[in-house]
């Protein structure tokens, strides 16, 4: 383990956040709007920074108020939660532009209305910050308790913000939403009890090296899936999923399907691949494989019935939380696949991330112009509003994973797993699942670009919300494009054979 | 250690009101028997040598989440005009449902408390090193010095998670105005008077728990929650007072236990001090401040959210009886 | 055992069983109005000499003080919450009962 | 069989008792109800399991981590709480059953 002390250049970025969500309650709307769009981008400054001093001196950890690690609580970074850090900033920040046009008065609605949106963006900001804040500790935090604290953070700040729009379907999905990620948060931290009382050690570095196959450890990181799977809405327990995300605003539907998932998944990965390498039995993850491949088969099936666009993307999200999923069973086998499989699936849940929330970003403000997002009445809306319909196309490319964006390389590195690991059923599902994705995508597409109604004027979109969202889609393109970077940085102190990849990186 | 008759009768009795609680017929029953089951895990914490958490659990889990529920279920009576007449139900409304959960149910209780057994006997713990870092904490109650020093970072994001819970309830009635009103009806006499004697009692006892918590069982929470019970009793009572988000003072008091907590963290750190670490000669005096505003901003966040689900933060048609303006 | 320990235990002897006269009353009594009149009464007096038996068998002036200072506040919160309750039953429309 | 495993046991079981009440009941308050039984079980088996050791010392770090778990569980109870009081007054139910029973209702 690496016993450089990192700078507090770590602490600011998990601090900031809550620093400045404290702020915007205290300021208000108007000051809290321009708050929350300057700490953005320092934020965006500060992690890209920090990522460059673990590329140059590799993986550090911190000792938050001074008692090292089986005492206190430890931040470690290193390639893997400097890559989570670094997307959430940027996906952050474009999602926080696209607020900060979303939440403004709006000409031609009603003053009622208009108030409406104006008391939404005052507490958009604080709420969305401490989920910005408490995804960072997640990130940064070796310690298994200190984990549950910010499992709470991201989950209850995740509720608040489906439930602010005050509707009842809101209202109605942020509780079942609620009772869900409640049972699973309260299973995990079972098995971090277990974990504790069999170890005496809550630090998961220390852990991986005290940790024995045995009934306990196997209780325990049942314990802690089950948790995160119910957190991270995996099949069979995904209903709770499309009708929060869909029924959310927009900036916050991009959160959750962006940011929120990744949050719960990275744990799982991490737990799986570093802390219990040894406890876990293959069976397992082909289990989790299983439940992916009905997630993407059946989410893909349901988002094509969907008739509202913003459902349609929540169920394609259930479909492609089941391609993350496929990770597990392509890794547990040992053997020279599995550099492509933890490539490919963390590259997959990044790249889903980018192009999921500018999917929504572009349904927002679709909604946000025609007031509704039944996908029927889209004719000619790539005529009235081409920024937004290109973007989403773009997004589009990569959800359905075409060449040459980011969700293509991730699924391209797990179909390449899965003929390397002979698990060639897996390659046929993936296929299968794109071919799904196509479909759903291009039926909005194809409606789009029929010709507008006679009279039918461009749509008044706030210019924030067109930049943002082609700014997020060009993201999940440039994944495509420049792979080799996040992978790079990916591969610094991986858990997980690399030189595999070397090839291909290069 | 040896087990007593005491522990085998307690056992059982909280697994059987547990049992009951849940399948009361009438909710309100239902509530008191989960007032009386913290109360005696309150107990049970005791014979296990917790007593930080039997005042927790006795304070917050028993009463203050007892008054949360029965403030809840109070207000969505009163609101329907009539009584919510509800049957217990099953979810999918089939007995083989039932039995198919429950049979799940009893396997996992037997393999959790199998591997229960199968557990070490005697376990590394941390028990040495922190008895041995207890001089350079600043206090001498063990658990207080995890809280606050070892794992204070816990401790911090616990703050911020009531501060966020409290703007979550706002933000829940973000459409319509809000502020705390006043129940429209007189209030007692008697309350009045034994909230004249009660108030100042409380204000002592909270301080005592909160200096004594360098030393002895007690702190910030537990102080905090001890005031927040007057501050109910005051709302219940209808004795007149209340808050109005919309002034900066009342946000101030929410944000000023999280908010100092992480500016003193943030305040020490620098060249090779960590963060939230403080410098020796300081950290008694600095968890002390940190203590007594974390107490300030807890017993008003708790009131808040025992407004927020009882009825008293106003939403909806705007209350006559709503007093703005009248300071907290 | 000392002289000092006989005493406490016969103080909480005593206070037990007014404790369990009360929660006879509060199963036996036919009323609400009786049943608290029941459990305020001897509750309060059980608990008072439970607390002299406790605080004889320690014998320490601070800690007697202490639970003497219990021992009031429980009565003053009692006497408040008994009348909340019997306020409330009243107002409810609940009459008191009387012998036929 | 000592102390520490006794309320450990005991805490498994009404740990599984809440879960079975979580699902199988329908109405809010029951099931906020039931979550908090959840919780405490497992608050139970942590601190059960801190009082093993052989000197007689209780482990603080569970000790701490409950008194965490306790203030998040009542910050969580009171805001379902506060949802449900929304949900109750824009509905006028209290369970999914009903709301959306009465929803289909609306719809025919």
């Amino acid at each position: 383990m690496t016993q450089i002390i990192a700078s507090h250049a770590s602490v600011w970025t998990i601090m900031l956040p809550f620093l400045s969500g404290v702020l915007c309650f205290m300021a208000g709307r108007r000051i809290g709007t321009l708050i929350g769009v300057v700490t953005a981008f320092i934020l965006t400054i500060l992690t890209l920074n920090l990522g460059v001093s673990v590329f140059q001196s590799g993986p550090s950890r911190y000792a938050i108020g001074g008692w090292s690690s089986p005492l206190g609580i430890d931040i470690h970074l290193d390639g893997l939660s400097v890559l989570m850090l670094g997307f959430t900033a940027i996906v952050g920040t474009c999602i926080s532009m696209y607020a900060f046009g979303y939440f403004k008065d709006r000409k031609g609605l009603k003053k009622e209305k208009n108030k409406h949106y104006a008391k939404m963006g005052t507490y958009f900001w604080p709420l969305w910050f401490f989920a910005w804040g408490g995804l960072n500790v997640l990130f940064l935090s070796s310690d298994i308790f200190n984990i549950y604290v910010a499992l709470e953070i991201v989950s209850f700040s995740a509720i608040a913000l489906v439930a602010l729009k005050g509707s009842v379907d809101a209202l109605l999905s942020a509780t079942r939403y609620f009772f869900l990620t409640l049972l699973g948060s309260l299973v995990y931290l079972f098995g971090v009890g277990f974990l504790y009382s069999a170890y005496g050690v809550l630090d998961l570095g220390l852990l991986e090296t005290v940790i024995r196959p045995g009934m306990i450890s196997t209780v325990a990181i049942t314990l802690m899936t089950l948790g995160l799977i119910i957190k991270t809405a995996l099949f069979p327990i995904h209903f709770w999923l499309p009708p929060a995300h869909a029924n959310a605003p927009a900036p916050v539907s991009a959160i959750l399907s962006g940011l929120v998932v990744m949050g719960s998944f990275y744990l799982l990965v991490r737990l799986w691949f570093e802390t219990f390498t040894g406890v876990i039995m293959p069976v397992a993850g082909q289990l989790l494989g299983v439940l992916g491949a009905i997630a993407i088969l059946g989410g893909a099936l349901q988002a094509l019935r969907q008739s509202r666009l913003k459902m349609m993307l929540a169920y394609s999200t259930v479909a492609q939380i089941g391609y993350m999923f496929l990770l597990f069973p392509l890794l547990a086998g040992n053997s020279i696949g599995q550099g492509f499989a933890w490539g490919g699936g963390i590259y997959f849940s990044i790249s889903h991330a980018c192009a999921k929330a500018a999917a929504f970003m572009v349904a927002g403000s679709i909604m946000y112009a025609l007031g509704h997002d039944r996908i029927k009445d889209f004719r000619g809306l790539a005529q009235r509003f081409p920024i937004g319909v290109f973007a989403f196309a773009l997004a589009g490319m990569s959800l359905m994973g075409l060449p040459p964006s980011g969700g293509f390389i991730g699924k391209w590195m797990l179909l390449k797993a899965a003929m390397l690991t002979g698990q060639w059923w897996y390659a046929l599902l993936i296929v299968a699942g794109s071919i799904l994705a196509a479909c759903y995508i291009f039926r909005v597409l194809e409606i789009t670009l029929k010709a507008a109604n006679p009279g039918e004027k461009a749509l008044h979109i706030p210019l924030r919300m067109q930049l943002s969202s082609l700014a997020m889609s060009f993201f999940a393109i440039l994944l495509g494009l420049a792979a080799t970077i996040p992978l790079e940085i990916l591969k610094i102190d991986s858990p997980v054979f690399f030189q595999s990849m070397e090839g291909f990186i290069k | 250690m040896n087990i007593n008759i005491f522990d085998l009768l307690l056992a059982p009795t909280l697994i059987f009101l547990a049992w009951q609680m849940l399948r009361a017929r009438d909710l309100l029953v239902s509530i008191v028997l989960f007032i009386i089951f913290g109360v005696l895990v309150s107990l049970a914490w005791v014979q296990l040598q917790a007593p930080d958490i039997a005042l927790v659990e006795a304070v917050i889990g028993s009463a203050l989440t007892g008054a949360l529920f029965l403030g809840c279920l109070g207000h969505m009576e009163s609101h329907r005009k009539k009584i919510v007449i509800e049957k217990i139900k099953i979810s999918k409304g089939s007995k083989v449902y039932d039995c198919f959960l429950s049979v799940l149910v009893i396997s996992m209780g037997s393999i959790l408390s199998w591997s229960v057994l199968t557990l070490p006997k005697n376990v590394l713990g941390l028990t040495d090193k922190i008895q041995s870092a207890l001089a350079k904490s600043g206090v001498e109650n063990p658990v207080t010095a995890v809280i606050l020093n070892f794992r204070g970072y816990d401790t911090l994001l616990e703050m911020g998670v009531l501060f966020l819970v409290v703007v979550s309830v706002y933000a829940l009635h973000a459409i319509e105005p809000v502020s705390i009103k006043i129940q429209p009806r007189q209030a007692s006499r008697v309350l009045i008077a034994f909230l004249h004697i009660l108030t100042p009692l409380m204000i002592l006892v909270a301080f005592y728990l909160l200096l004594v918590g360098g030393h002895a069982p007690g702190g910030a929470f537990q102080a905090g929650a001890m005031l927040a019970g007057v501050g109910i009793l005051m709302l219940v009572g209808g004795v007149a007072f209340s808050f109005n988000v919309e002034r900066w003072v009342l946000r101030f008091i929410y944000v000023i236990g999280f908010g100092s907590f992480l500016l003193i963290g943030l305040g020490v750190m620098g060249g090779e001090r960590n963060f939230l670490e403080y410098p020796e000669y300081l950290s008694k005096k600095l968890i002390f401040l940190i203590e007594f505003l974390a107490t300030i901003s807890i017993s008003f966040i708790l009131v808040t959210l025992f407004a927020g689900c009882s009825g008293f933060l106003n939403y909806g048609k705007s209350n006559s009886g709503t007093v703005r303006g009248v300071s907290a | 055992m000392s002289v000092n320990d006989y005493i406490s235990v016969f103080f909480i002897g005593v206070g037990v069983m007014f404790f369990i006269a009360g929660i006879l009353g509060v199963l036996r009594f036919p009323d609400i109005y009786s049943r608290l009149h029941a459990l305020t009464k001897a509750d309060n007096l059980g608990l008072g000499f439970i607390i002299l038996g406790l605080a004889l068998g320690i014998g320490e002036i601070s800690m007697a003080l202490k639970l003497l200072f219990i021992w009031v506040v429980v009565i003053i919160s009692s006497a408040t919450s008994c009348y909340l309750i019997a306020r409330a039953a009243l107002r409810m429309g609940i009459v008191p009962w009387r012998k036929l | 069989m000592s102390t520490a495993i006794l309320y450990s046991i005991t805490g498994i079981i009404i740990f599984t008792v809440g879960l079975r009440g979580l699902v199988i009941y329908t109405h809010f308050l029951r099931k906020v109800l039931a979550i908090n039984v959840m919780g405490t079980g497992i608050f139970m088996f942590l601190i059960a399991l801190a009082n093993r050791n052989s000197n007689g010392m209780p482990d603080p770090i569970p000790h701490a981590m409950v008194l965490t778990g306790i203030v998040v569980a009542v910050s969580a109870t009171a805001f379902i709480l506060a949802l449900v009081v929304r949900l109750h007054a824009a509905t006028g139910h209290t369970s999914f059953e009903a709301i959306h029973n009465d929803d289909r209702g609306a719809k025919l």
